[in-house]
């Protein structure tokens, strides 16, 4: 009857609530590189309605590097602002995080796009028949694989140019994801910059089957693990009555200012906490590909046009692990005790499967794919470190790991032969005699990935593992090492098969990129190099922003 | 009538929706499969919204409505173009990638 | 003074250098180049000699450090000489004994296109040679002592073309190798007791050490003397060396290198006399090794190996009397240089002897030379008499005064030495009569050689009956000459010091024993050679005569023990290497391989799978977390 | 702020890497003459180097440099030279040039190959790089800076194994292709895997500065300082793990039993100078680091750990000698005669006397220009016949009398004849062992018997006996190849008669090393002469 009672007052007193609600106040300047993008996105979407089909690439190009140098720029503002450090804060209510963190994540998501953006508007792989250039990209998305619809647009010379607001759409919903700090928006955010992507994995020129498929197992398993997220929000929802970060953090730090007794009631549940927690984590953890989250990854990997490949690896893992590091470092760090040794295990069997699995991969694409799941677990390292230098650790290593992961995909999409790319492993036989300079970057590439000194990799393996064995988690280092020499024999094999072996007669042939690619790859080796032999100014970088906004 | 009750609800068919898209095999039923868990998020949005007696509930429900709307569009693209070039809707037929 | 000694060693190092640097344009002057090299430092030894004489017994001798070699922290070793009467003795030897057989070497290896080579491995191992007995510590020593290896080694093998050169040089240096081994751990212990290796401050202090490591370091030295100077059980490399040209054999394998030995036990003698088990070790293994030599050099057909035999078992004899200490190490060395002269000029007798047969060696197949070659006949002759000790000639004095200090060593040991030696002095008077007869006296049982044509014998050229004629010289005089009034007990007594040996029976008895025992060997020789004709093929032969033609069955006991041995440990080394060693991480590797594989598999390309894998992870998420709560 | 020399002596290798590699495909020669002089110039330095050493100053270190690189980790560019850097850097710098004439043709492309594949300039400007990196390794003072290019040299070297045999791996060309594949990847991952495992240990010795000096650090002498203050205590189960760590990775690299296995591999496959390259040089990083940064940073956990080591090492000594006898392939052969001599250099090390040391770091030298004189002539000699197996050899003498010659000389420096450079170091080694370890030092002396067993087999079967039909007609050496042999031999004996200019330099960095590990050498029983008086 009380219980009835005090729902009743519940009633009333939220019937009265509306007129209570404050106007809402918005930082447009704090959100703005976000507010660019989007908007170009629309823009492009215009573009797309009312240009005529012959120009819209160039300008989809020009719009999309424009809104992206632009956005870049503003962070950059934003950054020199002082918002980074020191006038951080949470924008837009609480709903946006405008703080070092953020700024430097979205940089590094913004400048990879950029990078990215080039090797979407590649149009000289495919020497085409019917005398036009044509991308990576279906010339009709709709239509059937083979089909008559598909043969004329071929003959048209069709191009789907809408790849490039798609691109904008995630790119913005990339934006945001680090920066959420109220669980709707990282949901809204998560979903903003999945969608996109999953039309663009479906998009393929050739192989238009291995696309659609890998599309739809994207997209499923993407669904299902946002249910699962969104279900992980309610429960936290749920248990503090309220879906802020700072507010969770509140809550489960026990400094709530007024406990109402229903608040009483839920924050004494831990289950809704611990399992609210959980499920988010693993809708995080589903984007970032750890095992057991990571069975999409090759897949997909595989199955989408490789420069959506190469932007989904590097800016979709920059993303999740920002938002991963935020909710655990704003909203559980009263939980660190429950979810650390969680995270532990996790870590420690991505790393090892990563590894272990890609031992005897025969795609290059897989390959890459399962070697990406290995370094989300040397990320996840670092990321349970638990320390300032954790974090700057983890923003380093994304920030040299992702500019790996696009070269190594744009060279991918040079060495083609009939079938479009050729990405089998026996196909590369030999690859450095026919075009040294080729194989050199990839195997640049390569050992970087397998981090060796003086590349980004290894500097980025160093911060994690350092931060991780000053946290305490030496076992994960030892791990880590383990699965690092694991990983280097399949590095090393493609090494091996790329300059030792005799270079087969039909094998593939490297085209001659346009300086769209050639750029992305150089950016990519030149980064690569960089952050391998001068490190430090990247690292500071990645200090100063370590500190999150609470 | 005790709301912790629908929590329950909520829970049931999110199970029972995460059961469905490990045991069918049409994509379309599928997706209906996540819709539904999706929903059952929703009912327990507004049963907490109900409980803490905020609204915060109640507008993420809108939100979440929104997005699976978004998700469908997307999908069922996705899903009618592999339809159309596979001639089968089921998942299990689209195993070209794998190992 | 001190700077010849240097010249002494360094002419000879570089004649080697040049005459092996120096390519085809030496090939017709190197020999005459190297042979003037040897006499040059000969001269220089003669010099060193004469100013030696000039000086009193006691001051005589003279140290040069020439430059630091090795000084690291504690350990310093330096390249310096010490020349005494000691050394000096080996001065003369070498030189003299070398340069009369380079001289000899011009005639012997006149038609061998590769002769500069030869007369710069000679020299070099002069140098070698002389570098052993002028160091002024152990480790300088040890140089010379791998050098003169180094040098028998490339001169054994010198016909490398012959299969059996090439392994008998190879079966040489390695059997040495183990006598070094000897060597350098003696060194270490030196080292780590007495914090140097230099001979004064060792030799003067060596009774401040205990017995207990002098004796170490004897018997190690004595392990490298057997090496070197082919005493059981390491004596089974002087026997193949013989396929080395002959000169080498007369001027290394029984002159001078195989003598370092008795060098090195004589110059250590201060270590081995407070070290009297040691001591007991050394005149053991000469008393045994007089006895086998003698034995192996009955049976022998081979001349040559027959007289290296005899080598063996002459060297025996010194390191026996070295073995007996200051009693014997007069004589050991006295019996050293007169067995220089005699044996190398059997050798050279023998060299010229197949010289003149087409390199024939048997000597079944010889008899009834002394008509063809008269001089070497006869220089031959006197150096027989000489090595069985025909009163007169130099090897009854040396040998007798031995046997003496044998029993002198008292009780029963005495007399089982004595009697070893006397036993020795019968079977050497038996073997050599034997070889005398077979090759000079008899029929000719002279045959065809491998280009099916008859030998006709020819007196040698003069560079070879030369240096006979003078060795013949040496080995008749040279004991009188050392006996008379002591001369060389006096000079060589500041060095080895020397005392009286107190013997059980007088010195006429010994003699008398001597003379005894030598004409019994000689009658038995005369009665089984000389008598009846000897068959071109040898007979079978006693168990015993089989036994010592091969070595007494030592060979065959490396040979199953070792060789055979150590093929199968390295063979099977090999496969351990490559399964176990190798297995193991080819095999890690292929079960992460393995591992993969079956992992692949999850990935099977259903996406509900997938989602299961989802789900589960989820659910294992969820379970973590609350069961890290609940603990 | 000095004259940046060590910078300089690595730079010089580098640029001439970079710009070997960008000749044009045409001009061949031009690159082989090019990275000649680059390394002619580098010899140069090193010489300057050598000079500018003053063996009797104070401090451990020399012609230092130090600049901040990367602060976050605690990391700066710290070089520093001691006697027994600036002596190996100058036997690198002197073995370069040799190898370089010795492989002259070894990467001559045999057919003419797309315009863009340039195998001899990536011959040439792959030694300049591993050369550079050893250069620079060898110079480092602060352990994070040494071990990333005690890493990287592993790339280069892959390469100059895998990309370029000397075809005569005995079956078609496909199956040599596969077998040097074998060999590099084998190559690569043992080191790495050691790599890795160091990288762990660098990683922990990261963890415990920062931990107890606040801001963590890799500065040798800024780590040797603190512990001596007793800033710094690291417990001993920490100094014991690291220490393996680090060792793990240069016994590998060294190569110690039972870590040797990639060696005859990589020696078999590789050209006679690459061989060379790695056995000569790249090896004697490992060793080097021991004494520099195993004993310097864990002195206790070094002396803890001795007894293995030692036994390790003596394992080492036999076993890579029996195992020499028993090969059929005369670059494995030398291979196993390596493994044989880094367990004496090993045993020098951990011996932990003065002797022992002084003979360990002089044997490092020796060992590397001896086996570089044996090595490339075995490389001729496979050259001519084109087969690595003894038993295609016999008679060579006979034909080419200076060849055999030359190979004899070698094999004599092998078994450490005296009077040739490497008996000095391997007496002082044994003299080391034996004043700690008499037991061990016996047993070590058993290797030079096995020593001399393997190389006269390896010489009679290949050089005496009945020419062989195969080997008749073979020429002798040419010019340019006694121009690689002479100088080698000659440094042989120069050093065997007076090693006393290198034992100088080396001495009192071999002190402070004794120092560093509180160890004194035993003393003799019986007292010198005065105090007997």
């Amino acid at each position: 009857m009380s219980h009835a009672a005090s729902v009743h007052s519940l009633w009333t007193m939220s019937a009265d609530a509306p007129q209570k609600i404050p106007a809402p106040h918005i930082e447009y300047a704090q959100l703005s590189p976000t507010l660019i993008v989007l908007g170009a996105a629309v823009l492009g979407i215009l573009v797309e309605a009312f240009l005529p089909r012959r120009s819209r690439h160039p300008v989809q190009l020009l719009l999309t590097c424009v809104a992206l140098a632009a956005a870049f720029a503003a962070v950059v503002a934003l950054a020199a602002g002082g918002y980074g450090t020191g006038k951080a804060h949470a924008a837009a209510m609480g709903a946006v995080a405008v703080d070092g963190p953020a700024l430097f994540l979205q940089g590094t998501i913004l400048l990879v796009s950029l990078v990215a953006v080039f090797t979407f508007a590649e149009r000289r792989l495919d020497p085409a028949a019917h005398g036009r250039p044509v991308d990576s990209f279906a010339a009709q998305g709709a239509a059937v694989p083979g089909g008559r619809a598909e043969q004329d647009a071929v003959r048209a010379g069709f191009t789907t140019t809408e790849v490039f607001p798609l691109l904008l759409f995630a790119v913005g919903g990339m934006l945001v994801f680090p920066a959420a700090d109220d669980l709707l928006t990282l949901f809204v955010a998560l979903e903003v910059f999945s969608l996109p992507l999953y039309v663009l994995c479906a998009l393929a020129r050739r192989k238009r089957l291995l696309s659609q498929e890998s599309a739809v197992k994207y997209f499923l398993l993407g669904a299902f693990s946002s249910a699962f997220l969104l279900f992980g929000v309610a429960l936290l929802y749920g248990y503090a009555g309220t879906v802020t970060y700072s507010g969770i953090a509140d809550v489960v730090g026990g400094n709530v200012r007024m406990l109402d007794p229903v608040l009483a009631g839920t924050t004494g549940n831990d289950a809704l906490l611990l399992i609210g927690g959980a499920l988010v984590l693993m809708g995080l953890l589903f984007k970032v590909g750890a095992v057991p989250f990571h069975m999409w990854t090759p897949d997909v990997y595989q199955g989408a046009p490789t420069p959506v490949t190469g932007f989904m690896a590097a800016a979709t893992k920059v993303a999740g692990f920002g938002a991963l590091l935020r909710l655990l470092y704003v909203v559980l760090p009263g939980l660190r005790w429950d979810w650390r040794p969680v995270m532990w295990g996790v870590a420690i069997v991505t790393m090892l499967v990563g590894a272990i699995v890609a031992v005897t991969q025969t795609d290059v694409k897989r390959l890459l794919a399962y070697s990406s799941i290995a370094h989300a677990g040397f990320i996840l390292a670092g990321v349970v470190a638990t320390s300032p230098d954790g974090v700057s650790s983890v923003l380093f290593y994304l920030g040299a790991y992702s500019f790996v992961t696009l070269g190594a995909f744009s060279v991918v999409t040079l060495v083609r032969d009939a079938g479009g790319e050729a990405t089998h492993l026996s196909k590369w036989a030999g690859l450095g005699r026919r075009s040294p300079l080729t194989a050199a970057t990839f195997a640049v590439f390569l050992l970087a990935f397998a981090g060796i000194p003086l590349t980004s990799g290894f500097a980025g393996k160093f911060a994690v593992f350092k931060a991780a064995a000053q946290g305490g988690a030496g076992p994960l280092v030892i791990v880590g090492v383990v699965s690092s020499a694991i990983a280097a024999f399949f590095y090393v094999r493609v090494i091996v098969l790329m300059f030792f072996s005799e270079p087969k007669e039909d094998g593939p042939t490297v085209a001659v990129p346009s300086p769209l690619t050639s750029s992305a790859i150089a950016i990519g080796v030149a980064v690569t190099l960089v952050l391998g032999v001068a490190p430090q100014y990247f690292l500071d970088l990645a200090g100063q922003a370590g500190v999150f906004v609470r | 009538m005790n709301p912790v009750n629908y929590l329950y609800l909520a829970a049931l068919l999110f199970t029972i929706g995460a059961a469905g898209v490990l045991i069918r095999r049409n994509a379309i039923v599928i997706f209906m499969c996540v819709e539904l868990m999706l929903n059952a998020c929703n009912l327990a949005f507004v049963t907490f919204a109900r409980l803490h007696g905020n609204l915060d509930g109640q507008i993420i429900a809108f939100f979440t409505m929104v997005v699976a709307a978004a998700e469908v569009v997307v999908g069922l693209a996705i899903i009618v173009t592999i339809f159309r070039s596979r001639h089968s809707a089921s998942v299990d037929d689209a195993g070209l990638l794998k190992l | 003074m001190e700077n010849l000694i240097g010249l002494l060693v360094l002419a000879p190092l570089l004649g080697a250098g040049v005459l092996l640097c120096g390519g085809r344009r030496l090939d017709r002057s190197g020999p005459w180049l190297g042979t003037l090299l040897a006499a040059v430092s000969f001269a220089l030894g003669v010099v060193l000699f004469a100013d030696m004489l000039g000086k009193g017994g006691e001051e005589r001798a003279l140290d040069v450090t020439v430059f630091p070699w090795v000084p690291v922290g504690g350990f310093r070793a330096d390249v310096g000489f010490h020349l005494d009467q000691l050394s000096m003795t080996f001065v003369l030897l070498i030189t003299g004994v070398g340069s009369l057989i380079h001289l000899y070497s011009v005639g012997y290896m006149a038609h061998d296109e590769r002769k500069r080579r030869f007369f710069g491995y000679l020299n070099l191992f002069l140098a070698a040679m002389l570098l052993l007995v002028l160091a002024d510590n152990y480790l300088l020593l040890y140089v010379g002592w791998e050098g003169v290896g180094l040098a028998s080694y490339l001169l054994i093998g010198f016909w490398q073309h012959k299969p059996s050169a090439a392994t008998a040089a190879k079966k040489a240096f390695l059997v040495n190798r183990v006598g070094d081994m000897g060597l350098s751990i003696a060194i270490m212990l030196l080292f780590t007791t007495f914090g140097t290796f230099a001979f004064d401050p060792v030799l003067q202090r060596a009774t401040d050490a205990g017995e207990g490591k002098l004796t170490a370091v004897a018997l190690m030295l004595l392990l490298a003397a057997c090496g070197k100077s082919a005493q059981v059980p390491l004596q089974s490399w002087l026997g193949d060396a013989m396929e080395g040209p002959t000169p080498v054999s007369a001027l290394i394998h029984a002159a001078t290198m195989v003598t370092a030995g008795v060098y090195l036990i004589t110059r250590s003698g201060a270590v081995f006399d407070a070290a009297p088990d040691a001591q007991t070790a050394v005149v053991t293994v000469g008393a045994v090794t007089l006895l086998f030599g003698a034995i192996v050099g009955c049976a022998k057909d081979d001349i040559k190996k027959a007289l290296a035999g005899s080598t063996m078992s002459q060297i025996g004899y010194m390191i026996l009397a070295a073995g007996l200490g200051p009693v014997g190490y007069v004589f050991a060395i006295m019996h050293l240089v007169t067995h220089g002269f005699f044996k190398a000029g059997l050798f050279l007798g023998a060299g010229s002897v197949m010289h003149g047969m087409n390199d024939e060696v048997d000597m079944r197949r010889y008899g009834g030379l002394r008509r063809y070659m008269p001089v070497t006949f006869v220089t031959f002759g006197l150096g027989y008499l000489a090595i069985i000790g025909f009163p007169g000639l130099s090897g009854f004095f040396s040998k007798d005064k031995i046997i003496e200090a044998a029993f002198a060593k008292g009780g029963a040991e005495g007399w089982i030495l004595g009697g070893a030696a006397l036993l020795g002095a019968a079977i050497t008077a038996y073997y050599m009569t034997r070889v005398m007869l077979l090759t000079f006296f008899g029929e000719k049982r002279w045959q065809p050689d491998a280009k099916g044509e008859l030998p006709h014998p020819h007196e040698s050229p003069r560079t070879m009956t030369i240096p006979m004629v003078v060795l013949a010289f040496g080995s008749v005089f040279a004991g009188g000459l050392f006996s008379i009034n002591d001369t060389f007990l006096k000079w060589l007594e500041p060095v080895t010091g020397h005392e009286e040996g107190h013997s059980p029976v007088s010195a006429l008895t010994v003699t008398a024993a001597t003379m005894v025992v030598l004409v019994i060997g000689v009658a038995i020789a005369w009665a089984q050679y000389g008598r009846r004709p000897v068959p071109v093929t040898a007979p079978r032969g006693s168990l015993l005569t089989r036994a010592a033609r091969r070595d007494l069955l030592q060979d065959d006991f490396n040979h199953v023990v070792l060789v055979r041995g150590g093929e199968h440990l390295t063979r099977s080394l090999v496969y351990v290497d490559h399964t176990l060693v190798d297995g193991v991480v080819n095999g890690t590797a292929a079960s992460v391989g393995g591992l993969s594989g079956r992992m692949r598999k999850l990935q099977n390309g259903y996406a509900r799978s997938y989602a299961v894998s989802m789900f589960g992870g989820a659910a294992v998420l969820i379970a973590a977390t609350l069961l890290m709560r609940a603990v | 702020m000095a004259f940046p020399l060590l910078t300089l002596t690595a730079a010089v290798p580098a640029l001439g890497a970079v710009a070997t590699a960008a000749v044009p495909a045409g001009r061949r020669t031009a690159a082989k003459w090019l990275a000649l002089a680059f390394s002619l110039a580098t010899l140069a330095l090193a010489a300057v180097q050598l000079v500018r050493f003053d063996p009797d100053a104070k401090g451990p270190f020399q012609l230092t440099e130090s600049h901040a690189w990367i602060a976050d980790f605690g990391v700066r560019y710290e070089l520093g030279v001691d006697g027994i850097a600036v002596v190996l850097i100058a036997l690198a710098a002197l073995l370069i040039p040799f190898i370089m004439l010795a492989g002259w043709h070894d990467a001559d492309p045999q057919e003419s190959g797309s315009s863009r594949w340039r195998p001899t300039q990536g011959f040439f400007a792959l030694i300049l790089m591993v050369e550079a990196m050893v250069v620079i390794s060898f110079e480092a003072t602060d352990v994070f800076l040494f071990y990333i290019f005690f890493e990287a040299m592993l790339i280069p070297m892959y390469f100059l194994i895998g990309g370029f045999g000397d075809g005569a791996a005995g079956q078609g060309d496909a199956g040599a292709a596969a077998q040097r594949s074998y060999a590099a990847v084998k190559f690569l991952l043992y080191n790495l895997v050691g790599g890795l495992i160091m990288l762990a240990a660098v990683i922990g010795l990261y963890a415990v500065t920062a931990d107890q000096l606040g801001t963590g650090t890799f500065s040798l002498q800024e780590i040797v300082q603190a512990r001596a203050a007793g800033k710094l205590d690291i417990a001993t189960t920490t100094e014991r793990a690291l220490f393996l760590g680090f060792f793990f990775a240069f016994a590998v690299k060294a190569p110690l039993w039972p870590l040797h296995t990639w060696l005859p591999n990589a020696m078999g496959e590789a050209t006679a100078p690459v061989a060379v390259l790695i056995t000569a040089v790249v090896d004697k990083v490992g060793t080097f680091a021991m004494l520099r940064f195993c004993l310097q940073l864990f002195p206790e956990a070094s002396k803890w750990a001795t007894p293995v080591i030692v036994v390790l090492a003596l394992i080492s000594i036999l076993y890579g000698a029996l195992l020499a006898v028993g090969q059929r392939d005369i670059k494995r052969l030398v291979a196993y005669a390596s493994i044989s001599h880094f367990g004496f250099i090993v045993l020098g090390i951990f011996a932990m006397t003065s002797q022992g040391q002084s003979g360990a770091t002089l044997y490092m030298v020796n060992h590397g220009v001896s086996t570089a004189a044996l090595m490339l002539v075995a490389g001729f000699l496979i050259s001519r016949r084109g087969s690595r197996l003894i038993a295609d050899y016999g008679g060579v003498q006979k034909v080419a009398p200076v060849l055999a010659g030359t190979f004899l000389v070698g094999g004599l420096a092998t078994l450490s004849l005296p009077g040739l450079a490497p008996f000095v170091s391997e007496f002082l080694v044994l003299v080391g062992t034996f004043s700690r370890y008499p037991a061990a030092g016996i047993v070590a002396t058993l290797g030079i018997v096995l020593a001399a067993l393997y190389v006269l087999v390896l010489y009679q079967r290949t050089m005496t006996g009945p020419v062989k039909e195969e080997v008749r007609g073979m020429p002798d050496l040419r010019a340019r190849e006694l121009a690689v042999v002479a100088p080698l031999i000659a440094l042989l004996l120069f050093l065997g008669v007076y090693p006393k200019p290198v034992t100088e330099i080396l001495d009192p960095a071999v002190r402070h090393t004794m120092s560093q590990v509180h160890q004194a050498d035993p003393k003799p029983d019986v007292n010198d002469v005065e105090a007997a008086k």
